[in-house]
């Protein structure tokens, strides 16, 4: 009963803040409720036995991607600009977008309510500490591993070649 | 012990790095000893193991590296095999390789890219000891393979010269030509053996025996194929005299000592299997000996100093695979062995006067030998050691070439009558030929002004040809008629009894090679008549070897044209690019009406995108 | 229901609210943003199921995805940068000279 | 629920700790630099001046609250406490004693990376104050320091993660387990002597976290007045005050668990009392090195802070890490697992 009071709350928190990005007219005030709605993400990690991943999302999602976010917000003085009105030809894009919005939600729910889960007894928690994701990803994993690394390295020197002043 | 083994390959290696990485800062001299020294490592390692050898009475050393290719029933490893016959090639190699590697840093001095040229033959050595300590044919196909890409590298290295270039590429399509015989035979290998291994293949052939004597024929023959292109033989000999517009120690290293002989030490190796198929063996001889005669009658009538000489060693080659199709191997290396020491001594000489003539003020052909003329007087010493090479070759006694070819002579005469013929006609001719340039270049007044202005060259040049000049001298010795040191040594090889001396036909021989030298010395002491033989239909027949390219290119390159015509003209332009041209234009069209589509807003994309996914969902989900 | 259906319902909710976000927002930075909440709900519905089958394998994935999310993020801002620099503006309706 | 209420009481009682801690280290700090600048230092408020903290947050807390016109005003109020927040938030996971009495999370098993995690949550609240504020200078303090602790993160990220692999365990309790292996004579097992060079770098790079002297760019008074913290006053800016002091005090926890041997010392089987005097023996030392430097030491130019953060700290501590890692693997004495 305890875990469903924890899990409803923070599902609700966990839409409301993401509502609040949706929502937001200034910049700053989204990546704020996007920071908040990954807090919530990584404390729910915890709840479903992924201690590891709740580290993970606060220190690179939370601390890193989104304060390179709000830097960039901050750089570039961008919450404070709105665009102008639609351009021509993108009027049916709100309503239509809107209602394929419903139309996924809806689907979701059927899913959930006419399809049973599977009568299989829920396999016990696995372990899930550093060592035992280590483990995974050195072993098992360890092509995908060293690709992510190369991307990564990609990704940085594109970073640093794009953003480069040109003489 | 394991890694002396391949001590012979890596010093090269290690060469050929350092002058890669590091040749362009360096000093000639520094670049060229290195190289040297790397080779003269090489060929201290091989005396070593030759000794180890020989004191393991026979026993072969052997070393597997690594496994190479793992693939089903396909196990090939990075295996290497000191034996007595790779023994002997591996001190040919590296002995005379050293002797030219030194030759060349007086011969290439000066050249823009000399650390380079030092590169090539270094990887030209470690690459040839490749080719002779392969265990399995495979191995031995990368020596081969890459043997045949530093000739390439190597004829072409004055690339600047389209005729070099030329040349160069001329040499890799024709070998490239044999290598499909070889590549074929190795399949062939595989299917019928399993295995590509030395041992294997011959163990099992012993066992197996005559059951695979159809087999072993057609294995035979695309060998064969093979060694035609490497060795020169007929119909692939073409490249070789072309080869001569590489530098002149190049010619005598790779295109007279060593890699041309690669064919005649595969025929060696594989002696087992050849002998399973006396038809394939009687069709070698015939084929040695025919090259032998065309080559020898074509060398008669060159004005180059350096074509005689290419010529000579194709006709040579064809004693040598002669030998071999008529099982007499023992016979076969050993005129091998003979002819690395006096061809690689004539080409040197030749490469010493091409030197001079260079050097010396003057507007000729520095390799045409109606302008020499007199060269005795102003280079003695490469005179006298160019003499020693040329009588040598002409086949008298007691210098090395005179009992070599007497023992493939011998062995023609006993089996063959006809390939006897053509070989006895091919020694006078080669006699007549060797007194003719010697006459020519040596004798008699300076023809231009190059000669009359000529100089001996520096001690570092000549130095290689009074050591060649010994081992042609005393190079007989080590198989001296009737079972000498030689047979005895790859007896545990090649199980050849030896023959007994035939002092008739030895005599014979020396008086036909002595009296061709006296024609040509009556011939040829006016230079006139050199110069008047190339203009008649008889001299330009043999000039141009019997015409060969021509025909090639009636028939061979003719057709290839026209099939090459068909295919850009009606295949290429008129069904394969028409067919791209038609998807293109219809793709095209396509377009013209789908690019309303593209309305430029991203959003407008993540929007149907967006309807895309929902779309495949309800197909998912409702409908299935 | 279970706890991993209510868990993926959530994930699925927050995945449309991101959809929504890179369709409705003009803002390029705010598009971005709506796009790490997608990815955040898929990695939620892989713990889920992680969870649900004890397969570590999920949990890898979303390490995974956050790494690749990373990599997209520094290369994405750089583009916003760029762009910003030469259009003064984030608006993602302003870069539409490659209409057909 | 006694659990959730120990926890309860555990927490309360830390930060009942920190924030006199809090109180006093202004105060030792006052007087430590008086006594290295040659002057006496606060003396007037009580014995030795002990009631002074007192006295000045009193008046802090009585202070006009004044909020400038045109900020952004939930962010303006939000941002001190994201400052205080992470701070405190560090202390659940350093063991400051022997045994579960002393210790709220020690043992969670992902404890160094939640340590990286929550450490780089702090950028938050100064990058946030200085853009609410509505003020250039303030933009360009909270900018300053959102780049320098970036910057400076990875290094110190990396400089922890070399003592896990030395640890091999991420839990702070284990780490302190790891620095008194049987084979290594008493102080000689520290990872400040088996990892000098991720202490050094670790050192460096919480000298950047705090934002302290000599790598106080954020607030250099010279070009931006206060930095992000201008239009700051009263409580909200004793709010600030604290951060800095309390993240100085948890760096120092840290420093202390991560090389110092965290609570271990002599007897403490015997009285484990003294585990935690200990800890807080070597917390204080760490603290007095950090006043000591401010009084020493000038700031860095800002381009040179950075060039150091990515071009010097980052790739020593990354080839630390590879080191560790090789000597690890070989089994070298002292690096055996």
């Amino acid at each position: 009963m305890t875990d469903w009071i924890v899990l409803g709350l923070l599902g609700v928190l966990s839409v409301a803040s993401a509502l609040g990005l949706l929502l937001s007219r200034n910049a700053i005030y989204a990546a704020l409720f996007l920071v908040l709605n990954f807090v919530i993400g990584a404390v729910i990690y915890l709840v479903l036995n992924a201690p590891f991943l709740a580290v993970v999302q606060i220190s690179v999602y939370a601390g890193a991607i989104m304060v390179l976010f709000i830097f960039v917000i901050m750089l570039l003085g961008a919450e404070r600009l709105t665009p102008a009105e639609n351009p021509p030809g993108l009027n049916y894009q709100r309503p239509l977008a809107l209602i394929l919005g419903v139309l996924a939600l809806g689907l979701a729910a059927y899913v959930l309510l006419t399809r049973q889960a599977s009568a299989a007894p829920v396999a016990q928690s696995v372990d899930a500490s550093p060592t035992a994701v280590g483990l995974q990803l050195f072993r098992n994993y360890v092509f995908p591993f060293e690709v992510v690394a190369l991307l990564l390295l990609a990704a940085m020197v594109g970073a640093v070649v794009l953003t480069r002043k040109t003489e | 012990m394991t890694l002396l083994i391949v001590s012979p390959i890596l010093f090269p290696l290690l060469g050929m790095l350092i002058n890669a990485l590091f040749g362009q800062r360096m000093r000639e001299r520094v670049v060229g000893w290195v190289a040297s020294f790397a080779v003269i490592a090489a060929f201290a390692a091989s005396v070593v193991l030759f000794v180890q050898l020989s004191q393991s009475h026979g026993e072969p050393l052997r070393l597997t590296l690594a496994p190479w290719i793992t693939a089903g029933a396909l196990n090939v490893a990075w295996g290497f095999l000191v034996d007595p016959l790779s023994a002997v090639m591996m001190l040919i190699v590296t002995g005379v390789g050293a002797l030219i590697h030194i030759y060349s840093i007086g011969y290439m001095h000066g050249d823009p890219r000399f650390a380079r040229y030092f590169v090539y033959l270094n990887l030209f050595v470690a690459a040839m000891l490749v080719l002779v300590m392969a265990d399995n044919f495979l191995v031995l196909f990368v020596g081969w393979e890459l043997v045949g890409l530093c000739s390439y590298l190597l004829i072409g290295f004055w690339f600047q010269d389209v005729k070099n270039a030329a040349a160069g590429r001329k040499a890799f399509v024709v070998n490239r030509i044999g290598d499909v015989g070889f590549v074929l035979g190795m399949l062939l290998i595989f299917a019928t053996f399993g295995t590509l291994d030395f041992e294997t293949v011959f163990a099992q052939v012993k066992v197996r025996g005559e059951s695979l004597a159809a087999v072993a024929s057609l294995i035979t023959l695309l060998l064969f194929i093979g060694a035609t292109g490497k060795s020169a033989q007929i119909p692939l000999f073409v490249w070789l005299p072309d080869a001569m517009a590489g530098p002149t120690p190049v010619s005598a290293l790779i295109h007279a000592a060593t890699m041309v002989t690669a064919g005649v030490y595969m025929m060696s190796r594989a002696h087992v299997l050849f002998e399973l198929a006396p038809t394939t063996q009687a069709l070698i001889a015939l084929v040695g000996a025919i090259t032998a005669l065309v080559a020898g009658s074509s060398a008669l009538r060159q004005v180059d100093i350096k074509k005689v000489l290419a010529y000579s060693t194709v006709s040579q080659l064809g004693f040598m695979v002669a030998a071999a199709g008529l099982g007499a191997y023992v016979a076969a290396l050993f005129h091998l062995l003979t002819h690395a020491f006096f061809k690689a001594l004539l080409f040197l000489g030749a490469g010493s006067v091409i030197h001079a003539m260079h050097a010396a003020h003057g507007d000729v052909d520095p390799q045409d030998m109606r302008a020499m003329g007199g060269l005795a007087k102003r280079m003695p010493f490469t005179f006298l050691t160019f003499v020693i090479g040329g009588l040598a070759l002409a086949g008298l006694p007691p210098l090395a070439g005179f009992f070599s070819k007497d023992e493939v002579l011998l062995a023609a005469f006993a089996d063959n009558p006809l390939v006897f013929v053509l070989l006895g006609i091919t020694a006078a001719f080669t006699a007549l030929y060797v007194g003719r340039q010697i006459v020519l270049v040596f004798l008699g007044e300076p023809r231009s002004a190059n000669a009359a202005h000529a100089h001996e060259s520096p001690a570092i040049m000549t130095m290689p040809l009074a050591v060649l000049a010994l081992l042609t001298l005393a190079g007989g010795a080590i198989n001296l008629p009737g079972g000498g040191w030689l047979h005895h040594w790859l007896e545990p090889v090649l199980h050849e009894a030896a023959k007994p001396l035939n002092v008739g036909l030895a005599l014979v021989f020396t008086l036909i090679a002595l009296g061709a030298l006296a024609l040509a010395w009556v011939w040829y002491r006016d230079a006139q008549r050199a110069r008047l033989e190339v203009e008649s239909a008889l001299g330009r027949f043999l000039l141009s070897a019997w015409h060969i390219d021509a025909v090639y290119h009636a028939t061979v390159l003719r057709a290839f044209y026209t099939l090459s015509t068909i295919c850009s003209q009606l295949i290429d332009i008129g069904l394969i690019d028409a067919a791209v041209n038609a998807v293109g234009r219809s793709a095209r069209a396509a377009a013209d009406q789908l690019r309303a589509a593209q309305s430029g807003f991203v959003r407008n994309y993540g929007l149907l995108m967006f309807l895309g996914v929902i779309v495949l969902v309800v197909y998912f989900v409702v409908v299935r | 229901m279970e706890p991993t259906s209510f868990v993926v319902f959530l994930s699925s909710v927050l995945f449309v609210i991101g959809a929504l976000g890179v369709l409705l927002r003009r803002n390029a930075l705010m598009i971005f943003m709506s796009i790490e909440l997608m990815l955040n709900a898929a990695n939620l519905a892989f713990v889920a199921f992680a969870q649900r089958w004890a397969q570590l394998a999920g949990q890898v994935f979303v390490f995974f995805v956050m790494t690749v999310a990373a990599a997209e993020v520094a290369v994405g801002l750089a583009l916003i940068v760029t762009i910003f620099r030469t259009k003064r503006s984030t608006s993602v309706d302003e870069l539409a000279q490659l209409r057909g | 629920m006694p659990v959730v209420v120990e926890v309860t009481l555990k927490s309360a009682a830390l930060i009942f700790v920190l924030l006199t801690g809090f109180a006093y280290l202004s105060l030792l700090e006052r007087k430590f630099i008086a006594r290295l600048q040659a002057r006496i230092g606060p003396n007037r408020a009580g014995p030795f001046g002990l009631l002074q903290p007192v006295a000045d947050g009193l008046k802090l807390i009585f202070k006009e609250s004044v909020t400038p016109k045109g900020v952004d005003k939930p962010i303006y109020f939000l941002a001190p406490a994201l400052v205080v927040v992470p701070a405190l938030m560090l202390f659940a996971v350093i063991p400051v004693g022997k045994g579960a009495t002393f210790q709220l999370a020690s043992d969670l098993n992902v404890g160094a990376l939640y340590v990286v995690g929550v450490m780089s949550l702090a950028v938050y609240g100064i990058a946030l104050a200085g853009w609410a504020s509505n003020n250039k200078y303030a933009v360009l303090g909270g900018l300053r320091a959102a780049a320098q602790m970036i910057a400076y993160e990875l290094g110190m990220g990396l400089s922890v993660a070399a003592v896990v692999l030395m640890a091999s365990s991420a839990s702070l309790a284990d780490i302190v387990a790891a620095q008194y292996p049987e084979q290594y004579g008493g102080i000689l097992g520290w990872f400040l002597f088996r990892q000098p060079v991720a202490a050094a770098i670790f050192v460096i790079a919480a000298f950047a976290e705090v934002a302290r002297a000599p790598f106080d760019l954020v607030e250099a008074e010279q070009e931006l007045t206060a930095g992000f913290m201008t239009e700051y006053g009263g409580m909200k800016f004793a709010l600030f005050f604290m951060g800095e002091y309390v993240k100085m005090i948890a760096v120092s926890a840290l420093f202390t668990t991560f090389f110092l041997g965290g609570w271990s010392g002599p007897f403490v089987n015997e009285a484990p009392i003294l585990s935690v005097v200990y800890f807080t023996i070597k917390v204080v030392v760490c603290l007095l090195a950090f006043i000591w430097v401010r009084a020493t030491l000038p700031r860095v130019r800002y381009d040179k802070l950075m060039d150091m953060g990515w071009k010097v700290l980052f790739p020593v501590a990354l080839a630390n890490v590879l080191v560790t890692a090789v000597l690890i693997l070989l089994g070298l004495p002292g690096y055996r697992l």
